[in-house]
């Protein structure tokens, strides 16, 4: 085999070829510190049917990661697939298995999103991880035929004044906003949640959105004898590649005197400007129909694309590695398979589109190779899913059956139990903590908590993204959900949110992620969109741990059963495990993110006060006294124990079908979800998005302290313009959601007036709402 | 009073889109004959005296440069033309 | 009325200032940074985005593209020419507006909604302002600040050449809260604010830019 | 082949927030005795052997610096040591 040193000088050594691999069945090979066990690197002998290649070990090790086969995770996502009713199917065009979901929103569009993390990489290299996250989730969004037209990032870190989040955080928001800005990729969304098992372990989840003619939907497949198989945008290069290094250092090269290639960060950096002159590229092929199957490179690289490519299709494929563009120079094959540089896309095209496919790539000066094609198999070898040849120079490096690579790798059934702790925790409640009484204690209640870093303003973050850039954004931070125009001359248009309390997850995974979905699809539903589907994001700890299962396996239910409950379907999403500081988790954090549909943007529903000259406050739902997990016992006392609050989708379907109603009928002026921080964050936001002052009356008889903190799931804050009151309320009373009147907005005031407990200047809850990002983080 | 002079470059291995920008651009410009463009950072420090040597790798390690994915070089600047060209010697 | 946009690889306003344009009642013509033609338009638009990357320097690269050839030519000859963020840091390093603009002094990208000042109400931009008027469009920009030596920035200030000015808060640290400046004649402005993101309150935080869209309609159709 | 670096520097009259960002951090991280910093670009060009001084002076020029804000000096490397720092001579 060929190692280098830093500077390319090759030193010369044979490549490691099939045949080399089938004479010399006993050399050692460093599967153990490519992360194989000894029984999967057996099964790849056995596949084989002799040691696999450098090359192969390569491919074989990096696919069946647990982050590329799911091993771990498998056996409980199938869940997703037996929930889903052949109804909540109806507007799917493509579901999971696919680079990403994709939905039918009507007037002839799909659109497609999908959230994915970049956790380990952001806190290793807070702006390049968090960078190429985006870069990552956007490529796979590409890849469906759809064009990029939003993004979100869910974002936890460990708490607000550490010193590591300080490093990690603004390196995040930077690199979040260096990499979409630059795509001109408007940012509608996300979250900014702060909490201690995050510190050494922040998640970085990226969402992105996209949109097509129904029609033009590609899909990821490798078919057709003879197509080309063209490898285009950036050059491999040696980053990324971490791990595979080991491939070329000394001890397993065979040469105790060569100068193997010393252990490679694995750290990739993004370059903007070639994704986005690759996204214009792209959508230029797809318009000139010159693309049969496309697959972007991400993880895994080159190895996954055409593993996933050939398995995909309905024949071989064949993939000549040298003539692959490199940055570096002496690569050996097992580092280019393996290579993770960014910005590349593959794609299988029919031999007489080839030149006018590398037309379209030389008008964006994109680097574009044909590097291999679809070749015919047998049936022996099509029974095995087709059959993957990659040659270096002439010699074989890679013979397998490409299925094995990309779908069959390993898959455990890893045990699953209930922690130990886990009943100590719920009888653990809040019903012991001391409450504020009194309207002095109140007062300075509400001020702390909309003060504390998980419910101050998230504009310190916010602002460094830009929400503008193609002109169809109609709501972004701060409201309930992002919503975007898709097409201009109707006005359809979608929305998204992502929730998720791994508080309330660590308490009860099941509930927890049921309320995760709840709110998405409250938030979502708040800007005046119908939900229509679910993708989701699921970040946990240790997968080895059999306690970690217990939270995995729960939440995967909570949230499939959820989603049935609400006839919407899953469809697609991603795993992130090994989120863990040694022994200690972080909070089950099943990420999810809800899509719906609005068929006119102009009814969309803000979340400010005072669009209407005179507005009837409104809470829909019902507020019970529930507290545990809540944000006030956090940042009260510190404290996390207990039941989190009861989850009732029927409920939720239903305040959504009203707020839904009322926006298509002009009913309401501005709508707010209530979720952490109850009522009282609920009217300060509204109030301040507004600057328009409010004058807040508790029903007689209620406790203030619980109207105004508790987090009871299934509720709406809503501002009703005065003449439409009485419609509005006789609505509820018909259809049986709870309606109580809380107050009035006041155009003339500059004050949040709480009847009884305390009145706030405007300016005061400003600056104790926006003061707390700024000064933590400059 | 010394200068100080770190310089700062993305790794050999490591992606440097901005030195490509610029070797893309030359020939459009029409310069011939760059072969490669590398870019990174140029710090100038004004340091007191008693600031030793361990001290400035430091200041360059955690602060100016990122060792991930990036080197650096640390030189004391004894000579200033007039120009303000630093003939360097470390 | 025809009125060129202008695409280099990395802008991304480009479909919004055509959208400003076409609102405002004139027609949008594509223009191809490779092609050094104009197309016979009366009028170029430089939108923002991050032309190159924005490596290197701000419109560094982009400013040697041949259709900016033609635009120094024709803007030179009096054609109106409205740079906005990417497109003013373009034509600054053009040659075609004194000055520059440099990285935020708060060192993070902003995007906010920003007041700004009407000063000048002459130029081939600005006539359907009222001088002294508050307008609110977007502000989306990581290298806004803009800078100039004190002899230019007191020759811009007595020539009237201040077009817009940062009102309140002023994020970037622009000299003198200069949000954008023209040319000698009036022709040329250079804009770091968004004025195509705020042709209607749906999309843009209100619809006050849609009057420099209107003014050129004014200047072309009158000259 | 010769290796050629560029260094680029913000005027003196210009404000550099990125190098006060620095040297207001540097106490902050226990650093004493740096009284000033300023931030500019290292650029490391491969040129061919017949690339006279005048091109390079007319890339940085044009390209490399933009003379409204930033000085600039050209110096060709001639040695490079091991630890890949240059020792430069003009
Ligand atoms: N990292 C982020 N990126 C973009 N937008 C964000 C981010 N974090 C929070 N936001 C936005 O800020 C607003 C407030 O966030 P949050 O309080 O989490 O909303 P909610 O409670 O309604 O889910 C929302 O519009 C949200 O999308
Ligand atoms: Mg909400």
């Amino acid at each position: 085999m060929t190692s280098t040193d830093l500077t390319g000088q090759q030193t010369a050594a044979p490549v490691d070829t099939v045949d080399h691999a089938a004479a010399t069945p006993g050399l050692p090979q460093p599967y153990r510190e490519l992360g194989l066990k000894d029984d999967e690197y057996q099964r790849i002998r056995a596949i084989l049917g002799r040691r696999p290649t450098d090359a192969e070990l390569a491919m074989y090790s990096v696919m069946w990661s647990e982050h590329c086969s799911y091993k771990s995770s498998k056996v409980h996502l199938r869940y997703f697939g037996e929930t889903t009713t052949e109804e909540m199917r109806a507007g799917m065009l493509a579901g999971i298995g696919e680079n990403a979901g994709v939905v039918d929103i009507g007037d002839g569009w799909a659109v497609t999103f999908k959230v994915e993390s970049h956790n380990h990489p952001s806190y290793v290299e807070p702006y390049q991880g968090a960078a190429t996250g985006v870069g990552g989730i956007v490529r796979d969004i590409l890849a469906m035929g759809a064009r990029p037209v939003a993004v979100a990032d869910p974002l936890r870190f460990g708490p607000a004044d550490a010193p590591d989040t300080r490093r990690v955080l603004p390196g995040v928001v930077a690199g979040v906003g260096g990499y979409g800005n630059c795509l001109g990729l408007p940012n509608i969304g996300g979250e900014v949640v702060f909490d201690e098992t995050y510190a050494g372990n922040p998640l970085v989840n990226a969402l992105c959105i996209g949109s097509m003619r129904v029609e033009d939907l590609h899909l990821a497949h490798a078919s057709g004898v003879g197509n080309k198989v063209i490898l285009f945008g950036a050059r491999t290069g040696l980053d990324g590649i971490g791990g595979v290094s080991v491939l070329a250092s000394d001890s397993f090269s065979g040469d105790e005197t060569g100068s193997g290639r010393k252990k490679l960060p694995s750290v990739q950096v993004g370059d903007p400007f070639t994704e986005k002159v690759l996204i214009e590229c792209c959508l230029e092929l797809f318009r000139d129909r010159l693309v049969v199957g496309i697959q972007d490179l991400g993880g895994a690289g080159l190895s996954c694309a055409t593993s996933e490519l050939a398995s995909a299709g309905d024949g071989g494929m064949r993939v000549e590695l040298d003539r692959v563009p490199l940055r570096a120079s002496g690569m050996t094959p097992a580092e280019i398979l393996s290579s993770e540089s960014q910005e590349r896309m593959c794609a299988v095209v029919r031999p007489e589109d080839v030149d006018a496919f590398l037309r379209v790539c030389a008008k964006w000066d994109v680097t574009a190779t044909v590097i291999g094609e679809v070749t015919e198999v047998s049936e022996e070898e099509a029974a095995r899913g087709g059959r993957l040849k990659i040659t270096w120079h002439g010699e074989t490096v890679v013979d397998c059956p490409p299925r094995t690579v990309a779908h069959e790798g390993p898959v455990y059934q890893r045990p699953v139990e209930r922690p130990a702790d886990q009943d100590e925790l719920i009888a653990d409640t809040t019903e012991a903590l001391a409450r504020p009484s009194g309207p002095e204690e109140l007062r300075e209640t509400v001020l702390r908590m909309i003060s504390s870093p998980n419910l101050a303003s998230r504009a310190w973050v916010t602002d460094q993204y830009d929400r503008y850039v193609r002109g169809n954004t109609v709501l972004a931070q701060p409201a309930d959900s992002g919503m975007i125009r898709i097409d201009e001359t109707t006005g359809r248009g979608v929305a998204v949110a992502t929730d998720c309390n791994g508080r309330y997850c660590r308490l009860d995974p099941y509930t927890g992620a049921q309320l995760a979905l709840a709110e998405a699809y409250r938030n979502v539903a708040a800007g005046g969109a119908t939900p229509a589907a679910v993708t989701n994001c699921l970040n946990f700890g240790s997968p080895e741990d059999p306690g970690v299962m217990w939270q995995f396996e729960q939440a995967v239910r909570g949230l499939a059963d959820g989603c049935r409950e609400l006839g919407i379907p899953v469809t697609g999403g991603n795993v992130s495990f090994y989120n863990q500081t040694g022994s200690t988790a972080i909070l089950p954090t099943p990420v999810v993110g809800v899509l719906g549909v609005i068929d006119d943007v102009r009814r969309r529903v803000p979340t400010g006060f005072g669009t209407e000259p005179g507005e009837t406050l409104l809470l829909l739902g019902e507020t019970r006294d529930e507290f545990d997990g809540s944000e006030w016992a956090r940042v009260a006392h510190g404290h996390l124990g207990g039941v989190p609050p009861r989850v009732d989708l029927g409920r939720e379907r239903l305040l959504a079908e009203v707020v839904i109603a009322g926006s298509r009928d002009g009913m309401l002026s501005a709508a707010h979800d209530l979720s952490e921080g109850g009522l009282a964050q609920a009217v300060v936001e509204s109030a301040l998005a507004g600057q328009t002052g409010c004058r807040v009356v508790l029903p007689e008889g209620a406790d203030p302290f619980v109207w105004l903190f508790s987090e009871s799931a299934g509720r709406m804050l809503v501002a009703v313009p005065r003449s439409e009151e009485l419609r509005f309320t006789d609505m509820c009373r018909a259809r049986g959601l709870p309606a109580t009147k809380v107050g009035v907005v006041d155009p003339e005031s500059n004050a949040v007036e709480i009847q009884g407990v305390a009145t706030f200047g405007l300016d005061e809850l400003r600056t104790a709402w926006e003061g707390t990002l700024p000064a933590l983080f400059g | 009073m010394a200068r100080v002079v770190v310089d700062v470059m993305p790794k050999q291995e490591i992606l440097d889109p901005q030195g490509q920008a610029v070797a893309g651009a030359l020939p459009r410009l029409g310069f011939e004959g760059v072969t490669s463009v590398r870019q990174g950072k140029h710090f100038e420090l004004e340091v007191d005296d008693d600031v030793d040597d361990e001290t400035l790798e430091r200041i360059a390690e955690t602060l100016l440069a990122n060792p991930v994915i990036e080197d650096w070089t640390v030189r004391r600047v004894t000579v200033e033309s007039a120009d303000g060209s630093v003939a360097g010697a470390v | 009325m025809r009125v060129g946009v202008i695409t280099f690889p990395g802008t991304l306003d480009d479909v919004d200032a055509a959208r400003a344009v076409t609102t405002a009642g004139a027609e949008a013509v594509p223009l191809w940074h490779g092609d050094a033609d104009l197309r016979g338009v009366d009028a170029v638009i430089v939108p923002g985005g991050f032309s190159y990357g924005d490596y290197l320097r701000c419109g560094a690269i982009a400013r040697f593209a041949p259709v900016m050839g033609e635009v120094v030519t024709a803007a030179r000859g009096g054609m109106p020419v409205l740079g906005i963020c990417n497109g003013f840091q373009i034509l600054c390093e053009a040659g075609l507006l004194p000055g520059a603009l440099v990285r935020n002094s708060g060192l993070h990208f902003v995007c906010r909604d920003q007041w700004l000042r009407v000063e000048n109400t002459t130029s081939a931009w600005t006539t359907r302002y009222d001088r002294g008027a508050e307008i609110l469009v977007p502000l989306k920009s990581g290298e806004g600040r803009y800078v100039a030596d004190e002899a230019t920035l007191d020759r811009l200030e007595g020539e009237g050449r201040v077009a817009f000015r940062y009102v309140g808060e002023n994020r970037n640290g622009a000299l003198r809260d200069i949000a954008g400046i023209t040319d000698e004649r009036g022709r040329v402005l250079g804009l770091m604010p968004h004025p195509e993101h705020a042709i209607d309150a749906l999309t843009g935080p209100s619809d006050d830019g849609l009057g420099m869209f209107l003014s050129l309609l004014d200047t072309v159709v009158t000259a």
